[in-house]
């Protein structure tokens, strides 16, 4: 069933949750946070959104798939502990740069902690959706993930 | 005692009492829509007045911001997924409270899907 | 040593902290009785809201800010649960 | 969506600290790229709405304290004295989705009553209502109060 | 050189196939050839010798373990190699004109070649774990070998019987060379000799153990029923390995240790009794027995009783002598009858007769070896007899017994031998139309040779067949010699003694043993009391036995119910666990102080866990879930772990969404189970919970002074850049486990996947 | 409190394996979900919460002063409960699915691979 | 930096698989270049550690026990060149016998993430790190086992899946006991500081941890999810998990036992050689009484692992009770030759049941017959794998073996050699029992249809191609036994001498400064 109450509340929803997650995300080095915590706020949002309407629109709204975002997460998470070993140091040794973001006050801590925790906010949001969608989709049989 | 804290305290307490009056109302009513009704508006309101001590608490522009927008929140979202259960369980066959006098529901539901959106991208 | 927090929380704030957890365990009770299914989903919700609740609560007494963009989280991602069990609940009252 | 459009700016100012007007103007454009990608944005003039809006607001935020206490007034009182309803409310033929939606929502954030259902032919929504003595005041209660002051929210 | 020439034969094991697809023939002349090159080649060194050298290759190997690669050539070593080299040649060379057009032959080639290298390998070896080796080595080729026809269900049986039955040998054999070695201080051979080990505490055991490992493989009482099984192998085979190589392996092994481990009550009681029981069962056997090969086995255990009892007695005359005989024969005798069964197709001597004018000399061949086998003169046998008998009323002790078992055994012997060696050739045959065939040279040539010198070992003993039992007796007995050997029948004849008169009286009772073989087998063939003679019932209660054991524990345990597997696993964890547990004094140390919503919050946790239980609703328990979760999220909340809280309340609400999306499809709960069943999983259950209680309170007392976290807090900000520790921990301190951790979630979520979604064939299972 | 959580502890742990032991899939998922729960609030223990202070350290401070619940345990719950999610979810398909193949939710009917 | 790429390749290797997914040649080449690269990143970070020491990596550039170390002593290379090994062999036959449906839904992948997850249990020094692998390695192999299943792969996979759940659970919640009891994590660490304790409270620590580690050896009485599941995945997959999995929970007990452990050595001694000769016992026992060949070589899994176990506990009673020194370092030094052996032959065997599946469509004994005559070359094969695993020499398995056997006798353990021995036949018996019911006999008596498991003959001669170098290794591991025993008694030495792994960890490495 569909409800419209419901379609409505989510599209409002959707960019909210979109958005506190990356709240989540940017500040959780320093406050309850992370990529955890995002990326299952970010895919709740979509997994709303599918169970408002249907898995397609979903996929629609995503852009791309949630394979695709655990791979690339993956990766990101693999490859952001390599800078360090540029310099001699070890595979996940932190290595940080100040930037100075407009609109922000302070300058910006980024470092390859956040790249890392970026990896995991894109593989987690891609697992929940790849679980809710392939639960929600009931035309079987279709193999392509991407 | 400050007037902010007069102002946390006080609210906090209400907000508390609204939950607990909501938690009473959840066990005390006859059936489940009477209970929902209960829930849904006494916790929500609550909850909100709880965090609105919070951001008097605090008293800062994130800590208000941050409240207000946990009470928006709530409020939005509390009455959809009371209105999302409620139709379920009608649809369930849930009985309603023998005192109740009066169903004008009864037979008129749709099975299926709810209203055909009129936007055309409601589907998505 | 033991560690607890501060003896001296405001009065009025236990007392609210003890309505919400008075809320909850009484709302317990609806969830573990039912008797429907609904019952439970509406029970479980409450109890999220109160958690919600006590979380607002929790920044307040240990004066942690951050508690409070927990429970906006927290707030957010309940309504994403209920939402499930009520379209739960609509598949197999109308299959 | 305006309005949603300002909120993403404001919690983007939050979450990076950035309170004056440059973080603002960050925070909009961000807001509204974020919008874009979710396909949400729909350019219409919000401006004229936001009076009536703000009648809306102060209405249901009265309309949920004052029944709010009734309710639990309810709660703590004798229930068999309580005689809830299920009733119609027949509504306007060409209210939009989001006119529903609100509609069904402030229905059910008032304490005492409770949006059930839709109907498919958008004419009727169905109120679950605590404690009904007389019907077609009810059901007018929701017509006046909250679907009126929706209307005239319109453009 | 020494370990050169059993190279050599492992070579020529891997080429052999090869050749043999090029030319069968060839191969079978060309590994019988080097075979008997080989032999030639210790022949070559017999000289020294013989003269009492001892030649010793030695490398290092493993020597932590002991084993290193120690290879001696003396008497008994040079004796054990010409024969298996020479036999094993002619036996070679037979098996070209067996396998005729059989291209099963290459297979044979190298099976059999990797045998007699093992074999080689063994009677060189000098190292106790190196002829351990090498020992293994001939129980598997032999494995094969026995098995070579597997098309045939009883070959396969009769093949594993000889596996497993020395297989078991070998392994109380490891044990014993251990303890041998541990009780010597040495794994050499050669250097036992100057150890104490006689006295050692270690002595009693390993010394049963080396026996009993010796007695199985060479088919010693209790352990002879398999031989006679064995002989399912092609005739080669039996001729190489049951006469003079493989079950020779547990003897050359007891005359090796004799010198530095015999001498003792045990052993030489030992190798007496079961020595003697095996002779005379043998001899017994082989005359209830039809066909060929049955008798000869038969016979063959019963020699390898007269050997282990003559090591026992301190013999070591008698044994050389009678080892080098019966080599002779046994082989002449297997080889016949392998070529009496090529040509005949027939396999029981009573259904063949007047073969001597179809192929004359391997008539004459057969004989040869018959009258060797029965003792006469002027054979090699006859020689083997008298020292067996002399030797046997020399005996201090055992003198009596020892004599009339050899007697009764000669007798039995005796009409074996005329079965064997003249019912097929001189008698009539039963079916006057049995078809035979001329034997081809390579099936008559090797008994020939065998019998022919079995002759020249008789009349000129000092050809090859003195000095090598000479060199031999040095071996066995450890001691100098002394030079008063005779093996000259004329001088063994004249003057008479009490053995000639007894041998006469055994020659003469088992012919007319063997005229009277008709009413003699109804006797012996009717009771049924001699059944338990036959031990194959034994070894088949035992395999049967281990088999319904096995059974019987399999059922038991791996019962197909998880149920009972989980109760298991959990009964024993609380069994193994609660004791460990309880028998410390860890309880010490200061409990927090209790608030009202902790215990709240702990109230409803067990609340809610109960109720879970008690639902029939799966949604309503998946919501009582929900609740214990939301819970746990409080706690986390109160307790200022706002992360945790979070991510405790988001995954719940996912597992319950996940939960709901997937329990629709699922069948309502009931109770199935009986009253009693919830009685006892609730027991373990509570166990369970018991135990795991008691650590929460354990570790909860428990007050670290300083744990490693306090390193954490103090350099997440400055080291790490972060105010959220937790955080810190997770994407910096340990992000290593949050590394594995996303992994976890992509894999599980490629599981959910593809469990939706892979419908491969319903019909992609085992059939089984 | 200790004894108290602890009890509750051991009460999550014995429910959780008594549900392992029936015979239904899903209070075979049930189970295994209650479990986690005990092993997590295990660790919770263990790490002495301390009530109120989070580890986080205030803004513009370097570290942190006096007792805070100790941020390990609590990360390694965070790994726990996100690891123990996977895990459930797919458990819980793996129920879904192994129900539609064999037709029944009866654990004792799944006896065929042992025999 | 070495000491990461075992983990690194097959996980970075994976993510690109699941990025391309869907794209089986890709997966194919990329699984094969990985685990080559494994194979060269294990032999030379062998090599180094056997040239230079312990060494370590404090992952995220933390001292110990800070962050997270990984930990490569003997025994851990070791076992992380046993994996690639067994991967490359595992990955080479996958490519030849995995059905397309299958390998487009993510075989190789998970084959990958696999394989990271065992090198990472492997080598890493942090206990709670070890419980992310364990976990990583399960899901995994669960994955793996039902992929494209049917019923029989279901059933077996909900035992599997619920016995091995318990045992995670377990492990965490021991975790959280050891940390509550000492505060760290970190192995070398913990050895310290459980020293500190009483005894009896680390042995009481010590306890839930070797049940949760048990129950992923397969020890009795906890192997029931083993004979329960592996027979019933592809027979590539068995031989996965069939070489590596039990022998993770085996790793783990020896290093918890000689590392953290060491405080009651006699008691958890005593326990450790009941609980393996029982383990040899049921398992051979169950081994004899099946008429399959993958379920017979299921249940030797779990008699070997007794084996395994054997080693240490003699080395334990013995060591504790003052005992031949010598001799326990030979016991520990049998296990790990035991182990290495075991993980070649066991997963060989799996592979040439392979085969035979794949070319008569069944492996029960009863179905097939004669394949010595139609597959000669892959009955050779088997029958070196088979008599290793029997242990006769002078394969593999004879040195394992003798190594056990001298070291329990001359430990004075002699009723666990007597136990080793009697199961030692019986295995002996089992493997003739697969020899004779599908090698032996007549090849026309019973007509195979391979059915849905057919392949091409080339595609099966393909497969010979991993299943020779595994026969190949456990020869030349016979031949060459002096370096691999060497080697072996180096291992046990530095296992029973733990102050150099502790030492090593904990000593923070010099700051390198770019
Ligand atoms: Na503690
Ligand atoms: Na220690």
């Amino acid at each position: 069933m569909k409800s419209l109450v419901l379609q409505t509340a989510t599209r409002i929803l959707l960019p909210v949750m979109l958005i506190v997650s990356l709240y989540a995300l940017i500040r959780g080095h320093n406050e309850p946070g992370g990529g955890f915590i995002g990326g299952l706020l970010a895919a709740s949002g979509f997994a709303l959104y599918a169970l408002a309407f249907d898995v397609e629109s979903a996929r629609r709204v995503l852009r791309t798939s949630p394979g695709t975002l655990i791979g690339g997460g993956l990766i990101v998470a693999v490859l952001s502990g390599v800078p360090a070993l540029f310099d001699g140091g070890v595979y996940m040794e932190g290595r940080w740069t100040s930037l100075d973001i407009p609109g922000m006050s302070s300058p910006f801590k980024l470092g390859t902690p956040l790249l890392f925790d970026i990896g995991v906010y894109l593989v987690v949001i891609g697992i929940v959706l790849l679980m809710t969608f392939a639960l929600e989709d009931r035309h079987d049989g279709a193999a392509a993930r991407n | 005692m400050t007037i902010a804290e007069a102002f946390t305290w006080g609210f906090a307490v209400i907000g508390a009492a609204f939950c607990a009056i909501a938690a009473i109302g959840i066990v005390r009513m006859p059936d489940l829509y009477t209970r929902m009704q209960s829930a849904t508006k006494a916790g929500s309101l609550g909850v909100a007045c709880v965090a609105l001590a919070a951001g008097t608490h605090f008293a800062s522009t994130i800590a208000v911001i941050e409240a207000t927008l946990v009470i928006v929140f709530l409020l939005a979202t509390a009455p959809v997924a009371s209105i999302l259960i409620a139709r379920a369980a009608y649809g369930m066959g849930l009985p309603l409270w023998e005192q109740t006098t009066r169903d004008d529901l009864r037979g008129n539901l749709d099975e299926g899907d709810a209203p055909r959106a009129a936007e055309p991208d409601s589907k998505g | 040593m033991i560690p607890t927090i501060d003896d001296n929380v405001p009065i009025a704030l236990l007392i609210s902290a003890a309505l919400l957890g008075f809320g909850i365990f009484v709302s317990l009770w609806r969830l573990l009785a039912g008797p429907s299914l609904p019952d439970r989903v509406i029970a479980l919700d409450l109890i999220g809201f109160m958690l919600v609740g006590l979380m607002c609560l929790a920044a307040i007494v240990t004066d942690q800010q951050p508690l409070l963009s927990v429970a906006l989280m927290a707030g957010l991602i309940l309504f994403l649960g209920t939402t499930a069990f009520a379209i739960y609940l609509q598949r197999r009252g109308a299959p | 969506m305006l309005a949603i459009n300002i909120v993403l700016a404001v919690v983007w100012m939050i979450a990076t600290g950035s309170l004056h007007a440059r973080g603002l103007l960050v925070g909009l454009i961000l807001g509204y790229v974020l919008l874009g990608l979710v396909s949400l944005v729909r350019p219409i003039a919000y401006v004229r709405r936001v009076w009536a809006g703000m009648v809306l607001l102060a209405f249901a935020i009265y309309e949920v304290l004052r029944s709010n206490l009734i309710v639990a007034w309810y709660t703590v009182s004798d229930l068999r004295a309580l005689e809830p309803a299920v009733l119609r409310v027949p509504l306007e033929p060409d209210l939009t989705n989001g006119e529903l939606t609100l509609l069904s929502v402030l229905v059910t954030l008032t304490p005492g009553t409770l949006s059930i259902d839709i109907s498919q032919d958008r004419q009727s929504l169905y109120v679950h209502i605590m404690h009904v003595e007389d019907p077609d005041k009810a059901i007018r209660s929701i017509t006046d109060g909250f679907e009126r002051r929706i209307l005239e929210m319109r453009p | 050189m020494i370990a050169g020439s059993v190279a050599i034969l492992v070579v020529l094991a891997v080429l052999a196939p090869i050749l043999h697809r090029l030319s069968a023939w060839l191969t079978s002349v060309i590994v019988a050839g080097t075979s008997i090159a080989i032999g030639a080649l210790y022949a070559l060194r017999a000289p020294e010798v013989l003269a009492g050298e001892v030649f010793v290759e030695s490398w290092p190997w493993v020597e932590q373990l002991g084993l290193s690669l120690s290879f001696r050539l003396d008497g008994l070593s040079m004796l054990f190699a010409l024969l298996i080299s020479v036999i094993g040649g002619l036996v070679l060379l037979f098996s070209g004109g067996y396998f005729r057009g059989d291209a099963r032959g290459g297979r044979f080639y190298a099976t059999l070649l990797a045998f007699m290298a093992s074999m080689l390998g063994l009677v060189v070896a000098d190292n106790l774990l190196l002829i351990f080796a090498f020992w293994e080595l001939t129980s598997i080729t032999s494995f094969l070998l026995i098995g070579f026809g597997h098309e045939r269900e009883r070959s396969r049986w009769a093949a594993v019987q000889a596996l497993l039955v020395t297989g078991l040998g070998g392994l109380v054999l490891l044990a014993g060379l251990l303890l041998l070695g541990f009780a010597a201080g040495t794994f050499e051979v050669r250097e036992l000799v100057d150890s104490d080990i006689r006295d050692h505490a270690l002595y009693v055991p390993a010394v049963i153990c080396v026996l009993v490992g010796c007695f199985s493989k060479s088919a010693i009482f209790p352990f002879h029923f398999w031989l006679p099984n064995a002989m399912e192998a092609p005739s080669p085979v039996s001729a190489l390995l049951h006469s003079s190589t493989m079950v020779k392996a547990g003897v050359y092994l007891i005359a090796r240790l004799h010198p530095s481990v015999g001498g003792t009550l045990l052993w030489d009681d030992a190798l007496i009794i079961f020595g003697g029981i095996t002779m005379v069962l043998g001899a017994f056997h082989s005359t209830r027995k039809r066909a060929l090969k049955p008798i000869l086995a038969y016979s063959t255990v019963s020699s390898l009783g007269v050997l282990v009892m003559l090591i026992g007695m301190g013999a070591a005359k008698a044994a050389a002598a009678y080892l080098l005989a019966h080599a002779m024969f046994k082989a002449c005798l297997f080889l016949a009858a392998g070529a009496i069964t090529k040509i005949t197709g027939e396999k029981e001597p009573e259904r063949l007769g007047g073969l001597i004018r179809v192929t004359p000399i391997l008539s004459i061949a057969a004989a040869l070896g018959a009258l060797s086998l029965a003792g006469m003169f002027p054979l090699a046998g006859f020689v083997g007899k008298e020292l067996v008998l002399k030797a046997g009323l020399a005996h201090p002790e055992w003198a009596t017994a020892v004599t009339i078992a050899t007697v009764v055994a000669a007798v039995f012997t005796v009409m074996a031998a005329c079965v064997v060696g003249f019912r097929p050739f001189f008698g009539k045959p039963a079916d006057p139309n049995l078809k035979a065939k001329p034997a081809e040279w390579r099936l008559w040539l090797g008994p020939l040779l065998l019998g022919i010198a079995g002759m020249i070992a008789g009349v000129a003993p000092a050809l090859f067949a003195q000095p090598l039992v000479e060199s031999t007796i040095v071996s066995i007995s450890g001691a100098p010699y002394t030079g008063d050997i005779k093996l000259q029948f004329a001088e063994l004849l004249w003057p008479p003694t009490t053995a000639t008169i007894l041998s006469i009286v055994a020659l003469t009772l088992g012919v007319g043993l063997y005229a009277m073989r008709a009413l003699y087998r109804r006797i012996t063939t009717a009771p049924a009391w001699l059944a338990w003679l036959h031990a194959d019932d034994f070894y088949d209660h035992a395999v049967k036995g281990s088999l319904g054991l096995g059974g019987l524990t399999t059922r038991l345990i791996q019962n197909g119910h998880l149920h009972s597997y989980v109760r298991n696993t959990l009964l024993a964890m609380v069994l193994i666990v609660a004791p460990a547990v309880f028998r410390t004094d860890a309880a010490e140390g200061q409990p927090w102080a209790i608030t009202f919503l902790d215990g709240l919050i702990a109230v409803s946790i067990i609340a809610c866990a109960l109720v879970s239980v008690m639902l029939t609703s799966a949604l309503a328990a998946v919501a009582t879930l929900g609740g214990i979760g939301f819970l746990m999220a409080l706690l986390f909340v109160l307790y200022g772990v706002p992360d945790v809280a979070m991510t405790q309340f988001a995954v719940e609400t996912l597992i319950v969404i996940i939960f709901v999306l997937v329990i629709y499809h699922l069948p309502k709960l009931r109770s199935l189970t009986s009253g009693p069943r919830r009685a006892t999983d609730a027991t373990v259950a509570a166990g369970f919970g018991l135990v795991m209680g008691a650590f929460a309170y354990l570790a909860a007392v428990r007050d670290v002074a300083d744990p490693v976290s306090e390193e954490h807090a103090l350099r997440s900000m400055p080291e790490g850049f972060g105010r959220n520790i937790v955080n810190v921990i997770l994407v910096d301190f340990r992000a290593l486990d949050t590394f594995g951790e996303i992994f976890v979630l992509a894999i599980a979520a490629t599981g959910v996947y593809t469990l939706l979604r892979l419908r491969t064939r319903p019909e992609m299972k085992e059939r089984s | 409190m200790a004894l108290l959580l602890a009890i509750s502890t051991g009460v999550l742990f014995a429910c959780g394996a008594y549900m392992l032991m029936r015979r239904s899939f899903v209070k075979l998922v049930i189970g295994l979900v209650l479990v986690g729960h005990g092993a997590n609030l295990l660790i919770f223990m263990a790490a002495r919460p301390v009530a109120g202070r989070s580890p986080l350290i205030e803004k513009g401070e370097q570290t942190l002063e006096g007792p805070f619940s100790d941020p390990l345990p609590a990360a390694l719950i965070l790994t726990a409960i996100v690891i123990a999610f996977g895990i459930v979810s797919y458990t819980i398909v793996l129920i879904k699915r192994t129900f539609q193949d064999l037709g029944t939710d009866d654990l004792q009917a799944l006896t065929s691979t042992d025999r | 930096m070495l000491i990461t790429l075992p983990i690194l390749l097959p996980l970075l290797a994976a993510s690109v698989c699941l990025l391309f997914w869907g794209r089986v040649r890709l997966h194919k080449a990329i699984a094969v270049l990985t685990m080559g690269g494994h194979l060269w990143a294990s032999i030379t970070l062998l090599a180094q550690v056997r040239a230079s020491g312990i060494i370590h990596a404090d992952i995220g550039g933390w001292d110990a026990p800070i962050g997270i170390t990984l930990v490569g002593d003997l025994l851990s290379c070791l076992m992380a060149l046993l994996t690639s090994i067994v991967g490359f062999a595992a990955v080479l036959f996958s490519c030849a016998a995995t059905d397309d449906e299958r390998a487009r839904f993510g075989h190789f992948p998970l084959m990958l993430s696999l394989l990271g997850a065992v090198s990472g249990a492997f080598l890493t020094g942090d206990l709670f790190n070890l419980y992310v692998w364990f976990e990583l390695l399960l899901l995994s192999s669960f994955v793996l086992l039902t992929l494209g299943g049917g019923r029989l792969q279901f059933e077996g996979a909900i035992k599997y899946v619920t016995l091995n759940l318990v045992s995670s659970m377990i492990f965490l919640a021991s975790i959280g006991v050891v940390y509550g009891f000492t505060g760290t994590l970190n192995m070398a660490d913990l050895a310290v500081r459980l020293d500190e304790l009483p005894p009896a409270d680390a042995t009481m620590l010590a306890a839930p941890l070797l049940v949760s580690f048990g129950i992923k050896a397969a020890v009795f009485p906890f192997f029931n999810w083993l004979p329960a599941s592996y027979h019933t995945p592809p027979p590539v997959v068995s031989a996965l998990f069939a070489g590596l999995l039990t022998k993770v929970g085996v790793y783990a007990v020896i290093r918890a036992c000689t590392l953290m452990f060491d405080q009651e050595w006699a008691l958890l001694g005593d326990a450790i050689l009941i609980v393996a000769g029982f383990t040899m016992v049921t398992g051979v026992l169950g081994a004899i009484s099946q008429n399959d060949m993958r379920r017979i070589l299921s249940f030797h899994i779990v008699s070997q692992i007794g084996y395994m176990l054997m080693g240490l506990g003699v080395a334990m009673t013995v060591l504790a009770r003052g005992g031949d020194a010598e001799a326990a370092t030979l016991a520990v030094a049998g296990a790990v030759f035991y182990i290495l052996h075991h993980i070649i032959v066991k997963t060989n065997l799996f592979l040439v049941s392979g085969v035979v599946l794949h070319a008569t469509g069944t492996s029960a004994l009863e179905r097939v017959s004669g394949l010595v005559q139609t597959r000669p070359l892959l009955a050779a094969l088997f029958f070196v794998s088979a008599m290793s695993l029997a242990g006769i020499p002078v394969l593999s398995g004879f040195w394992a073996k003798l190594a056990l056997v001298r070291g329990g006798l001359q430990g004075g353990a002699y009723a666990i050699v007597a136990v080793a021995l009697a199961v030692s036949l019986l295995t002996l018996f089992s493997m003739t029992k697969i020899w004779t019911g599908v090698f032996w006999g007549d090849p026309e008596e019973k007509p195979t249809d391979a059915g849905e498991y057919a392949r091409s003959e080339s595609r099966l001669r393909f497969l010979l191609v991993p299943i020779t170098m595994l026969a190949v290794l456990t020869v030349a591991i016979g031949f060459g036994a002096a370096p691999v025993f060497d080697f072996a008694m180096e291992t046990a030495e530095q296992l029973l001498d733990p102050s150099g792994y502790i030492d090593a960890v904990l000593t923070p490495l010099p700051e390198v400064t770019p």
